[in-house]
């Protein structure tokens, strides 16, 4: 299979996605002609023209809610925001309506759209550009929530999000945006709601997201060293979560760390915890361990980032923590 | 446009059948056959009705907390509309959404919504498909005097012109958000002054002369299918109710309701078509039953359609 | 001591600070004559006059930006949002702004305010005036979040939330407004970070919040009936969170259930089975359940909303479960 | 207000400092040793200087991204400055902030601010603060064109203007939102109309002249501390450096740059006071030395400096 970074896969799949279907349409801050903050829009606009690729004012309530609407009136847009750490001016476009609006409609609207988003610490971009969110958005019924962690899933994964009925909210981490990785070049689909795993183990399961699917397969490796065999497992979708191969893998290793990028306290990796402290509690051979970031916003200066990032050494602490 | 009798009298009748409506949701919501919240419309019926006059089915609306008159207007279904704000299976919603929730994708209302300032980004978003799409549908975002300060209602209007969008933003200025007097929530006294800063034609009228306001979006409404953009028209117009069912309105004076019930605008209207002798009495009276009967309809429908079963809190949520 | 409802509480803990400090104001949509739309300013305006007692426009952004920036100048302002459904068009104010000013800026800055607004479901307000997030505001760092569930402790945390030097989110459960209890008239303070155990028991630890204390209390009443010694613990505040105490129930316990009313997935009861599936792994007898709402918007109809909610059967049936 | 020599020539040593500080950043920067995203100010240094110049240390700005100038013309401490920009610990936020967060709340300077139309809410609180005490503070809010579509820039002007805050909404209108031309992003030619949306005065001044500006913002500031409310000053200008250092600015053509760099603020400035003889070549000579001599002692202050402990990182959360 061809190689292809992260960002190349999705710039692929909303090119074979607008090629495929007319309905489907990208806004956002300098999407256009400039090619997107990060690049991922580049070349879209030449291609796919001024009425398909629309650069907006900044304006992210506006932006959200023209996805919203444009929606429900049977197109498919995927909007940007620049950086996630911009939702907060524009929240409620995206919970309370684009999110609600079928349930409350009794089931009689579609909202057939996308919002696309970076996430992630590592650049020295500081509290207000570094942040990772899904917890939140995970906890609003009516969105589905994507966070691809390789480049094969980056793309399929928004290949589905594009086709999906529902907003999803697709989170890229900027990191991984250079990682490269197998990328057919014909157009495929990543199914929602299926876990990938992405190393077996029989000692272990590290369930983690994003770029730190990527630390855990180094703390794997150092594990492996020592003669523990660790698998990880990648959710790939926060909603729908795909808890049965997390459960599965823990009646089959009897241990579990969840790890993730956003700070530890109400992050998502609780939601995974308590799953299986409910589901597979008689598993269990001792405590479910969690590793991620301090309770403190993101600090700008190199050391007191790389101190906030979760590492693969955190990891291999927190297996060898469990097994006592 | 030159109306037609028909019309003429089509407007008088809608203004009715809100009025009415509106009426009966207050007897049962002190009945306590309503739950929830309601934020009545009656007083400002020519708004919606002048506005919906205008406006053709594939046509869409954004609506608001107050939002029954819309629906109404855009050709809303009585019964399920009853239905559902009394929770009912068989109403707009399945009984999930209630007053503040109520849409008609298939008649082209977004929704009333529970956010203000909450619809002028979606009514945006409907134009953009139109725009996208080369109809000459057009979206119409109601919003009041108090979602005028929104953020998002800013930032609506700014894209609407920047991107030359077919939205006419129809502001209902009832003088008061809640308890707070226009006066107190902005320093301007024309909300229509806010065009300019958009570069959009912004215009003041009557909300309570249901031909000045059908005027005026006719013309905004023809500007936006040429594809000249938005437009921003404030009616200044009073609701004659509390802001919900249980406000007493300690924050205003009875004189100055009854200054606002004098300009009844279907009593104004009624009285145009008689001296144009268009509508008589026999005429006003069978309007007037055909209304009564209407409603008697809706709400034993209402009364007799089931509840939803608590099973079906689980359904609806994705698609 | 007298009897005052959780409004009264909330009332005079307002009228009191104020009267005390001649910094402290308060903000917010119709919170002047009209007395709030749940009338819990009522009599402030005309006894601290409009300097005090501001009426706002409809304008949330700018509402929590004005406490942001009165704070950060010195004052100590107590804004209110009508309904905690209406924080996503003015989040950013609050999470990127006034949570993370003081971190970004070096510690150089305080922020002392308070934002107070209802949360929860029960009177039929459907999807956009009945959530309850305090999830969302757990996962942001440096802002401090509490739960009244009593009278006495609406008092004593807002009293104790106003003089906290840091941005407060202090959420009041609306359909607690009406319920009475003990609350001395003088001022007193009760602590964050200091769960309340509502009862004793020696079988299973209920923690739970807000409205839903009630409810377990319920529950542990008819388990008591089944010779089953329920525990009931209330963290009061989430951030910062009592986790030792609730460990140290669990340790006596050997049994957890948490109960809110937000929806379950990813709300902060994962976090508090989380913790223990950490902490206190080795004392338990049993799987952790979470007794919440399901995944669904809030929905109008009286039956519907019904089902929604979290109820005392649920609770027992989870403990029932525990114990197989 | 008539402006002394002194003064005039202290204008005319701030915008030096802030384009040799500018220049230092841009050499580290892409010598690699300052991490993260900087903004340069280079081309506006007019706009942060003019309106500084009116205030005393006890008067609040908010400022932006693009924050460099704002702090140094409001008295920021260029040690501290470039001590966090390079990630130390002895940076005004000790290394925590970086350019985009650096803040002096002892001088007024509620920060630089990440988010686009973040600061005019924040300006207003403090503005608050003046009113409710009844000090004679007056708060700027510095912001750009690409802000001023901005929901929260909006809002907080028609706050501002409802309670008749002393705030001075300085909108730095660079023709640009990263690549977006403003006549992209919004209908209107000037963002300064904007100000009748509101009720308050709104002015287009030349923002590459510094005394334009003065004396635009002066007359603005007089209006706030007599408590006649908010105030819109459009300045337009123009930066001479990509969006942020990387950017190679495909998106406008080097002969608008060029057209705009023979407006440089600091060479008009410079060419009016020598005609008025308060400037010699002797005094613009030293002058520069003396900004080159604190330039060289900010920079070897920041390499000198240590780096934040690791364990840092955990402190500063709360008070
Ligand atoms: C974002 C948001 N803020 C506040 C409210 C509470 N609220 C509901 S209606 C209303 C007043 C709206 O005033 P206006 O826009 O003039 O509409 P009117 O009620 O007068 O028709 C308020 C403040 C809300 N629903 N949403
Ligand atoms: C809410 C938000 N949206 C988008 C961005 C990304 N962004 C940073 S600067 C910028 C352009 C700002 O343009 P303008 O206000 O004109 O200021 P300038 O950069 O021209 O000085 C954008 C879009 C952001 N930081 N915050
Ligand atoms: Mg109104
Ligand atoms: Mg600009």
């Amino acid at each position: 299979m061809p190689l292809k970074t992260y960002l190349q896969a999705i710039n692929e799949a909303l090119a074979q996605e607008m090629e495929r279907d007319p309905d489907v349409f990208i806004m956002g801050e300098d999407v256009g002609p400039f090619g997107g903050c990060f690049g991922v829009t580049k070349g879209l606009y030449e291609r796919f023209g001024e009425k398909r690729v629309k650069d907006t004012p900044i304006t992210e309530s506006a932006i959200i809610g023209a996805a919203t609407g444009a929606a429900a009136a049977g197109l498919r847009p995927v909007c940007e925001i620049m950086f996630v750490d911009f939702i907060g001016v524009a929240l409620d476009q995206l919970f309370n309506q684009a999110a609600k609006m079928r349930y409350m409609f009794g089931g009689k609207a579609k909202i057939p759209m996308v919002l696309r988003t970076p996430q992630g610490a590592g650049i020295g971009a500081a509290a207000q550009h570094s942040q990772s969110l899904e917890a939140w958005f995970a906890h609003v019924p009516g969105l589905k929530v994507a966070m691809p962690a390789t480049p094969y899933d980056a793309k399929g994964l928004l290949i589905s999000a594009i086709r999906d009925d529902n907003p999803v909210v697709f989170l890229e981490h900027k990191l991984l945006y250079g990682v490269e990785g197998d990328v057919p070049d014909e157009i495929y689909t990543v199914p929602f709601g299926r876990a990938a795993i992405h190393r077996f183990g029989d000692d272990v399961t590290i369930v983690a997201t994003a770029k730190m699917v990527h630390t855990a397969l180094e703390a794997a490796e150092i594990l492996a060293r020592d003669g523990i065999s660790a698998e990880v497992v990648d959710p790939r979708t926060l909603v729908p979560l795909d808890s049965e191969t997390i459960i599965r893998s823990v009646q089959k290793t009897h241990a579990l760390v969840v790890v993730h990028e956003a700070v530890k306290h109400a992050g998502f990796g609780a939601e995974i915890a308590a799953q299986v402290a409910e589901a597979a509690f008689d598993y269990l051979d001792g405590p479910i361990m969690r590793v991620a970031a301090p309770f403190t916003p993101v600090p700008f200066s190199p050391p007191l980032e790389q101190a906030f990032l979760p590492n693969a050494g955190d990891i291999v602490a927190a297996v060898r923590k469990i097994r006592g | 446009m030159a109306l037609t009798d028909d019309k003429l009298l089509q407007m008088y009748q809608t203004m009715i059948r809100i009025r009415e409506f509106e009426t009966k949701v207050q007897e049962f919501f002190a009945a306590g056959k309503i739950p929830g919240f309601v934020h009545l419309y009656i007083g400002e019926e020519a708004v919606a009705t002048g506005t919906c006059a205008v406006l053709q089915p594939k046509d869409y609306i954004t609506s608001t907390h107050r939002g029954h008159g819309h629906l109404i207007a855009k050709g809303g279904d009585l019964k399920r509309m009853m239905a559902e704000l009394f929770g009912k299976r068989t109403g707009y919603c399945k009984g999930k959404g209630g007053s503040m929730h109520i849409a008609d994708v298939e008649l082209g209302i977004l929704g009333a919504n529970g956010i203000v300032g909450g619809g002028g980004p979606i009514a945006n978003g409907a134009a953009l498909a139109a725009q996208y799409r080369g109809t000459d549908q057009v979206a119409v975002c109601f919003f009041g005097d108090g979602a005028a300060n929104q953020g998002t209602t800013q930032e609506a209007m700014n894209l609407a012109s920047a991107w030359k969008l077919p939205v006419i933003f129809v502001n209902e200025n009832n003088g008061y958000g809640i308890s707070c007097p226009t006066c107190k929530s902005m320093a301007v006294a024309d909300i229509a002054d806010r065009a300019a800063a958009y570069d959009m034609p912004g215009v003041v009228v009557d909300g309570n002369d249901v031909l000045a306001v059908y005027e005026a979006v006719g013309e905004a409404a023809a500007r936006a299918r040429r594809g000249d953009g938005p437009s921003l028209i404030e009616c200044k117009t009073y609701r004659w109710r509390g802001h919900f069912e249980g406000d007493v309105c300690t924050y205003r004076d009875e004189a100055e309701l009854q200054t606002w019930m004098e300009k009844d605008p279907i009593k104004r209207l009624g009285e145009r078509l008689r001296d144009q002798g268009i509508l008589t009495d026999d005429r006003d009276r069978s309007l007037r039953e055909a209304v009564a009967k209407e409603l008697e309809e809706a709400v034993s429908f209402a009364e007799q359609s089931p509840l939803p079963a608590p099973e079906e809190v689980l359904e609806d949520v994705y698609a």
